[in-house]
């Protein structure tokens, strides 16, 4: 077997083959013609010069020699496989509303605003996005805490100071208004606008 | 066609004998005639077997000879395995039909549209023949697993794919806001007052710095910087979390340092 | 983004993927860093050059583009793995030739042409293998179906589209009427489109 030919060989077993493969076990691939061990590691060190400069490189791990990505590639190849981010329920964003506009507040006044219990997982997901955390408890039977938003909070939306927040509509009827219903887009159009800006 | 090949089928090229020709060219053992049977992919490729065999152009069809063969096969095929021997013994009852024809003498009025009766089964044979050839080419494609194998290399790109946090827009919370507040407007009436915002906001912050400081100097938690608006707000602030007995206003002594605590300091032992 | 880093990335990209990437993919995959076209099908054609000579190759087919050992190499390869490569018998090559050099084609030609029923298990195994796909239907009493091949079939035989096949004897135009060929080629042209869309 010439040694271009061996060369070819490895080159394609090691990009097939489902594990690294050793210096030992291609030797032994190639014992019908007769390969030493010898050409074998002359084969290795010369795709190891081969691919130096290249996207893939031939590395030789505990198990053995395996093609694999250039480290640098890492972010730009990571993108094949990015997922497109989930979306939060209405209740969480009900909830965040209600400590950003209403800080501080219990999960007791967030339960009798919405009319439902507040989900633990929703105050954990909010407290680990750095969004809300507790700044104290109120003096009332059970103590219990107060939320508010944090700085992290205010970064995300751009907020100098909860102060910018857009003003919500007064709930003042039981049913929505046309015109609330038009300040309601007339707010999120504005936001657009202030969002592609920056 | 059924009842007029019946008669034409000629029984005498078998002979009723258990022994028949031996298919010359065929490397399998004449008993093991399945495996004869099974080499063929059908009628149309014993046909083209046998042209082939007596090297014929499909074109000139020697209807006769052919015939005689094909059905010895078919006597053969008959004995051992009949359900697939039934596609054979259509195209047998095709052969018988167009020999028949073809031993007919023509009518010689009707000669114009008289087509030679092998036509259609050459233009068959042809378009066999030709499709036969695409099984081969496809055969000699490379074929995955077989002539050539994915090339795939290892990556550590994988554990850098991070799940992306939900997005939120800035609308889309006013507009939760308004909607809880929509809900709680049928439950009872809760007052929205807005202005008290940045009040509400300084709650917060007073309440964050006592979490981290015990006491603090009731100075310390005006900003001159702010301007009086700001040292209303703070003031506010202070007022309403008194009133929500969250913090407690100290002074020792008339005209001395004014202290603000936390009440979770002052009642930290009794709880934990 | 250098011409040299954009290399070793769509290199390192296209022997991670799952399956092939199309040229379009990888404009899309480097929007990011405003590569153009331009840029991607040059970087493909320098790797198709760089690998002329190696063990695995750069191959155009009908998904995309992918990297595969060299033909040659096939034996020796599979070794690595105790099972014998499957042998498609006789009878199923023939269907699919059929149905890859005539379609679209209804059952009823396939055993007009090979003289022999059908097998319905033929028919499942090609389906199953995703080489072929029910197109549509012919007008006619009975509206059988009408079957094509698929872009995993170009794939799995290393083809880019219908036209690399080896080319075979037209067949002797008898029963099909003009009108039936414009109709059938325009269902082609449909079906393609929508595949092209996907």
């Amino acid at each position: 077997m010439l040694i271009q030919q061996l060369k070819q060989a490895i080159e394609g077993l090691l990009f097939v083959a489902e594990t690294p493969l050793t210096e030992q076990q291609l030797v032994e691939h190639f014992a019908p013609e007769n390969v030493s061990r010898k050409q074998v590691r002359q084969v290795l060190e010369e795709l190891q010069q081969d691919y130096q400069e290249r996207g893939v490189q031939l590395v030789n791990v505990a198990s053995g020699y395996r093609f694999q990505t250039r480290h640098e590639l890492g972010d730009i190849i990571s993108r094949l496989w990015q997922e497109k981010p989930a979306r939060y329920s209405q209740a969480l964003l009900e909830t965040l509303a209600l400590i950003a506009y209403r800080q501080p507040i219990t999960r007791g006044d967030i339960e009798e605003i919405r009319g439902v219990s507040v989900s633990s997982s929703i105050m954990k997901t909010l407290q680990e996005r750095g969004w809300i955390k507790v700044v104290g408890h109120r003096e009332v039977p059970g103590r219990p805490q107060l939320y508010a938003t944090t700085a992290e909070f205010l970064d995300y939306f751009s907020l100098r100071d909860l102060s910018e927040l857009p003003a919500i509509p007064e709930p003042a009827t039981k049913a929505k208004q046309p015109e609330q219903i038009a300040q309601i887009k007339l707010e999120i159009t504005a936001e657009r606008a202030t969002n592609e800006e920056s | 066609m059924g009842v007029a090949q019946q008669q034409s089928l000629p029984l005498g090229f078998v002979r009723g004998e258990p022994v028949i020709e031996k298919p010359e060219d065929l490397y399998i053992p004449p008993d093991a005639l399945e495996l004869i049977l099974e080499t063929f992919a059908g009628p149309m490729d014993l046909l083209l077997y046998l042209i082939r065999r007596q090297k014929l152009d499909i074109v000139e069809l020697p209807i006769l000879p052919i015939t005689q063969q094909y059905m010895e096969y078919v006597e053969m095929m008959k004995d051992l395995k009949l359900e697939l021997a039934a596609d054979y013994l259509v195209m047998a009852a095709m052969l018988a039909e167009i020999k028949s024809r073809m031993l007919l003498p023509r009518a010689p009025t009707d000669e114009e549209d008289e087509e030679d009766p092998r036509a259609e089964l050459v233009r068959r044979l042809q378009e066999y023949e030709a499709i036969r050839q695409g099984a081969e080419h496809l055969e000699s494609l490379p074929q995955a697993e077989r002539d050539y194998f994915l090339a795939q290399a290892a990556t550590e790109a994988r554990e850098l794919v991070a799940a992306p946090l939900p997005e939120i827009a800035l609308h889309e919370l006013a507009l939760a806001l308004s909607q809880a507040l929509a809900q709680a407007a049928l439950l009872n009436s809760h007052q929205v007052q807005r202005e008290k915002l940045s009040t509400r906001e300084r709650m917060s912050r007073i309440l964050d710095l006592l979490q981290q400081n015990q006491r603090l100097r009731f100075r310390d938690l005006f900003d001159p910087r702010e301007g009086k608006a700001g040292v209303v707000v703070s003031f506010l602030a202070i007022l309403e979390l008194v009133k929500e007995a969250l913090i407690e206003v100290v002074q020792v002594d008339t005209f001395s340092e004014i202290h603000v605590t936390h009440r979770d300091s002052i009642y930290a032992d009794s709880t934990t």
